[in-house]
């Protein structure tokens, strides 16, 4: 029983290390795909060392070959594999979209259910890092958009290293998005971590005044605006979205239900990212609850600048959450 | 274009020959069926026919076993009739009943089925390449002796999904036999207003992927070639490259004008036609009489009436079931 | 004063190749590049015609390269032209999104400033035609997420005819969505039609008892249900937003200000579709005139399938939006 | 790897044999300092640094004229200074102020000039390549004898878009010189591990592109063979492909560990530096005496000297101006 207790320190990186290790020893079928995860590390260092243990046919590195190494994802999943597909950054997933679109997600429908495709596609995602309008893309809510697929986005120790597990036993894909500004993100996970479900929102933090609903990389600045709201007696929930598709409706209606106000928060640029599809379900389903307007708070409808004022702007911050709450509940700032 | 040297024809089994005839003449007449329902627009979409093209699929089925996997395009009621899928199922799901191998889900572009490992059907020009890596990525990794045959047109030879998936597939030593059919155009689009070098061996070459042009009107060179190569593939040296130089005699699809070729390059064409040829040359050689044609037209007519008489009879699948199949049924039986 | 008023007849696929005529003839920059837009006629024979007219290098075919051709679009109006790139569907753009969202969207920006891309992309989209999973896509409102580029969704001959126009002066990349099951849509348009603005949605049918909101190929479905509507003795306003990036907020806040309900009909897949941030746009900016929740009617979240009577139930139909407008006016079917 | 043979070395104008060290050695200073501002937190995201590849950027640079445009990748900046972008402004860029030469907007990885038509700057391996295409097919269609020169490193060429793109330009023979700059590494990855064929020219050779390699340490065999490739080109020969085998001395960016290569090897490659090679060739030939190169040192290290002091006291884009540059400003001045 002391085991199941008993924390360690890690960090997000090394959380999902973790997992992928775990996965390569309990499945032969689990093998890692994609540009340089072998002799390079990993572009964010999340898979060094795992060459070295399980040797280059199951960390096996790509050419630039985006679209053919996700469809060979899919191959290898139809064949009975169970990989694990590394797009190094969700930027370049732009290459891969027909494979994911138009194969991955449709082969179970289009054959009537006879081919299923258990494939897991892991990639960074994000801005904040100063990389420019190439580079800094958060897609994982547009990709939301796509029946078939399953998006989930792990903000947490427990979901970078639970989440791949249970990924890995769908038997259908699931993508993967790794925030890149988490990665050395580092705090106390139970030792004996395993598999967390991947059907749930989670509710991060309870509170009454309103709910601030969010996921990924803004779960983070979110907790600290309500500890900042908090400070001025506001009492924030903080709604940990963790899947994108499909969306768990029915924990956003519950805890507005329950604040009857909403601020979405989204890195995602605002027209049509996945905060317009929650205020669309929150209206649907707790119109009669809401006491006002729900708000957004979501990147500047901009390509990413490089300079760092530029990019702080663009991207949603503690104050622009703290501000939006207030004006949700009523406060003037 | 006599590819193949008279010398190396191979001594014909009798039963042999005519299971060939009976192969091409099933397609053949299978697909003028279709166009007749299409007509009475009990088939709909686009319905895009191989007739012309038929000793292709027949030759280089010949060469697999049942554990190998097919892939192949829109175009492959052929393939699939050819691979043991039944001549019932396709039709039933040409017309969307619920009894088509793909429940009607999929229609004449999409045709899956599991039992003989036919993983479609790809609407995607290019598609399928990948998918086709993938699976052999599988076999290899599994240390399984499969070999996994890709069908494509030239026109996909242009997308950067072709490029792509030869170099992986020659990189990584994989059991995939590309079958190229080129049939010249790519709707109305002939291959040197495609491709700067129309040699397309050569761009095999440029990947060290063994190649040979293969005489496609040629049901005896086909199967010669398919079985050296899938000999060679299965054998464990990598991929090959076929190139089957072939003509379809009917529009792109159902929605094709022509413009783009006359009628007297098609008539010159004809005179190439594999079926006939063959029956000529099997009669030359004491190998097939009149009565046997007349048999063998009888069982196919009978065959394709059944099937159509089955898709006929067929059912449209609940629409409250519409939802079904994006994403698997786990619990379900 | 007499040829100004007078109108002729002609079909959506006429005026979209008038204006294609008129825009080559207006400025010798412009020139039609894209699959089988030559020799073939034009996929859904929109440029039939205009390879005669104005020859092989104006009226380009270009190989089956998604990326490279859209890309090339990208690089020659960069370097002075005005090119029209026609994506044959908007299935196939997903090949191509790399250079749109990547270089097309970004240039303007991450140049400082220095750099426009005065490109205009045409391409099919929409389901209804049986086409199946992989060739049904409504994309156009996801497209409408990308910051730097502009989607258009003509849906009357007007815009068919003058959107393009107006595209081709604008000095940013500009996208046409053209729903298929519009080709054929005969009508009577002014003789002297010309360009229409391109920033403001129009009001296609004055109400007063709710707001039905939509674009493209659900317009005419839209104010049908209008007319059905109205013998109910509800009166419904018909927006047509025509722009989905950047949106017309105002004109849609104006109707709903008008009317107080809403019902908004979009092709795309419910979640994430822009129907979505039509939703919180109006909950942003119009919350209290709101006499209760917004309603959506939008296509089922399935791949779409083949058989006519499953595609007819995923695709938004009169009958479903008669009844979401009932529901909102609180009547009961 | 002596690809030049000694004889055809041409008889070298001092001035011009000056020019071209002093070339490689801004581009070498300049990066090392920029190195340094890394270090010190004056240049952020990511850093990509071309020391060691100099001759290859400086060499092509002399066969090209004012009217011929540029196409780049994240690797760019001494592309960008050979061209004649200042390197005041690349410098101001690269610490994200608004005197930049694209306002801090773009940074290290998207330099762009209009004065040199210099078109980026791409952070997407292989994105460069359709653009370099469209430039050029503007320039054939307006009939101007201008040349686009391409570069791109070998890692680029496992990307369909390479493909994609060398089809195209030799199908409609246009005028760009695609310059791959072997360096025998992506990222971690060498090249015989994502290549199934290591002779880049055989790629070049299966779209029927002449091609050849070239020692990229040597900055008279790769002017030399620019110069002959632009020349063939700019007559309307349709593209060429010159491969220049080179090496990168640093790290592939700012992260990079450099696992997957020996320091021994790194080592090796450093005797065959271009920079201290040539300055001995030189000696050797009676062209440059010490007192010669101290000068052109001295003399370039004022020029970054400047830059830095320029850079450091530029300011930053007000932040109000986030949105701009996203669409086009027409109206204002
Ligand atoms: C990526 C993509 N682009 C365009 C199309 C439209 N299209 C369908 S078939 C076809 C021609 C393909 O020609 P080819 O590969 O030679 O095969 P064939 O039809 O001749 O058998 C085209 C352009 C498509 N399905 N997919
Ligand atoms: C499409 C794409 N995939 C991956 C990356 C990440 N990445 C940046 S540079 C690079 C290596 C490119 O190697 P090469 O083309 O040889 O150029 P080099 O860096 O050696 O100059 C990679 C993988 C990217 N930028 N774009
Ligand atoms: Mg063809
Ligand atoms: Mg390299």
């Amino acid at each position: 029983m002391k085991r199941e207790t008993a924390t360690i320190k890690m960090t997000y990186r090394e959380a999902i290390r973790a997992a992928l290790r775990e996965a390569l020893l309990r499945d032969e079928r689990v093998f890692l795909m994609g540009e340089d995860v072998g002799r390079y590390g990993g572009c964010f260092a999340v898979s060094k060392g795992l060459l070295e243990e399980f040797g280059p046919e199951r960390i096996r590195d790509t050419p630039l070959s985006e679209s053919a190494f996700v469809g060979a994802g899919i191959g290898a999943a139809l064949g009975g594999m169970r990989p694990i597909v590394e797009i190094m950054t969700v930027n370049f997933s732009l290459l891969a979209l027909d494979q994911i679109v138009n194969n991955a997600a449709t082969i179970l429908h289009m054959s009537g259910g006879l081919f299923n495709t258990p494939l897991v596609i892991r990639m960074t995602t994000g801005g904040g890092r100063q990389l420019a309008a190439q580079h800094s893309h958060s897609l994982e809510g547009w990709y939301a958009h796509i029946p078939g697929i399953k998006v989930l986005t792990p903000a947490t120790l427990e979901d970078a290293r639970g989440m791949l597990w249970t990924a890995l036993e769908d038997p259908d894909p699931v993508l993967i998005f790794e925030h890149g500004s988490l990665y050395n993100m580092e705090g106390e996970i139970a030792a004996g971590a395993g598999p967390v479900g991947i059907s749930e929102a989670a509710v991060r933090r309870p509170g009454k005044d309103l709910s601030l609903i969010t996921y990924g990389g803004t779960l983070g600045k979110s907790l600290e605006a309500a500890q900042e709201l908090e400070r001025e007696g506001i009492s924030a929930e903080v709604v940990d979205l963790r899947i994108l598709r499909p969306l768990d409706a029915p924990t956003i209606v519950e805890s507005v239900t329950r604040t009857h106000r909403a601020v979405i928060i989204d890195e995602g640029w605002r027209s049509g990212s996945i905060s317009a599809e929650i205020t669309a379900r929150i209206v649907e389903n707790a119109f009669y609850e809401l006491d006002g307007p729900v708000a957004r708070v979501c990147s500047a409808e901009v390509p990413m600048p490089y300079a760092k004022h530029l990019e702080d702007a663009a991207l949603p911050q503690v104050p622009g959450i703290v501000a939006a709450a207030r004006r949700v509940v009523g406060r003037r700032g | 274009m006599n590819l193949r040297a008279k010398e190396s024809m191979p001594v014909l089994q009798r039963d042999h020959a005519l299971h060939l005839l009976r192969e091409m003449l099933r397609i053949r007449r299978f697909e003028e069926k279709s166009a007749e329902l299409y007509a009475a627009a009990k088939i709909r979409g686009f319905l895009h026919l191989y007739i012309g093209e038929e000793a292709v699929a027949v030759g280089v089925m010949q060469a697999l076993e049942p554990r190998d996997a097919v892939v192949a395009t829109y175009r492959e009621h052929g393939h699939a009739l050819v691979r043991g899928v039944s001549a019932a199922s396709v039709m039933a799901e040409m017309c969307g009943k619920v009894e088509g191998c793909c429940r009607g889900r999929g229609g004449s572009m999409h045709i899956f089925d599991a039992a003989t490992r036919f993983y479609g059907g790809n609407a995607i020009v290019g598609g399928g390449l990948p998918l086709a890596v993938g699976l052999a990525l599988a076999d290899k990794m599994m240390r399984r002796k499969q070999v996994t045959a890709c069908f494509f047109g030239e026109g996909a030879v242009a997308e950067g999904e072709f490029h792509e998936s030869m170099n992986l597939a020659a990189l990584w030593g994989l059991p995939v036999v590309f079958c190229c059919e080129n049939n010249l155009y790519a709707m109305g689009t002939a291959l040197e207003r495609s491709e700067s070098e129309t040699d397309l061996c050569l761009k095999a070459a440029s990947f060290e992927v063994p190649s040979w042009p293969v005489d496609g009107m040629d049901i005896l060179a086909v199967e010669e070639a398919a079985r050296r190569a899938v000999t060679a593939v299965r054998s464990g040296g990598g991929p090959y490259f076929l190139e089957f130089r072939t003509y379809r005699f009917r529009a792109h699809s159902m929605f094709d004008p022509e413009l783009y070729r006359t009628k007297q390059e098609v008539e010159e064409w004809k005179k190439r036609d594999p079926i006939p040829n063959f029956s000529v040359l099997l009669k030359e050689q004491g190998l097939l009489k009149e009565e046997d044609l007349d048999l063998i037209e009888a069982e196919v007519g009978a065959e394709i009436h059944e099937a159509v008489q089955f898709a006929e009879a067929g059912n449209w699948e609940p629409v409250e079931d519409l939802t079904r199949f994006v994403y698997s049924e786990q619990g379900r039986p």
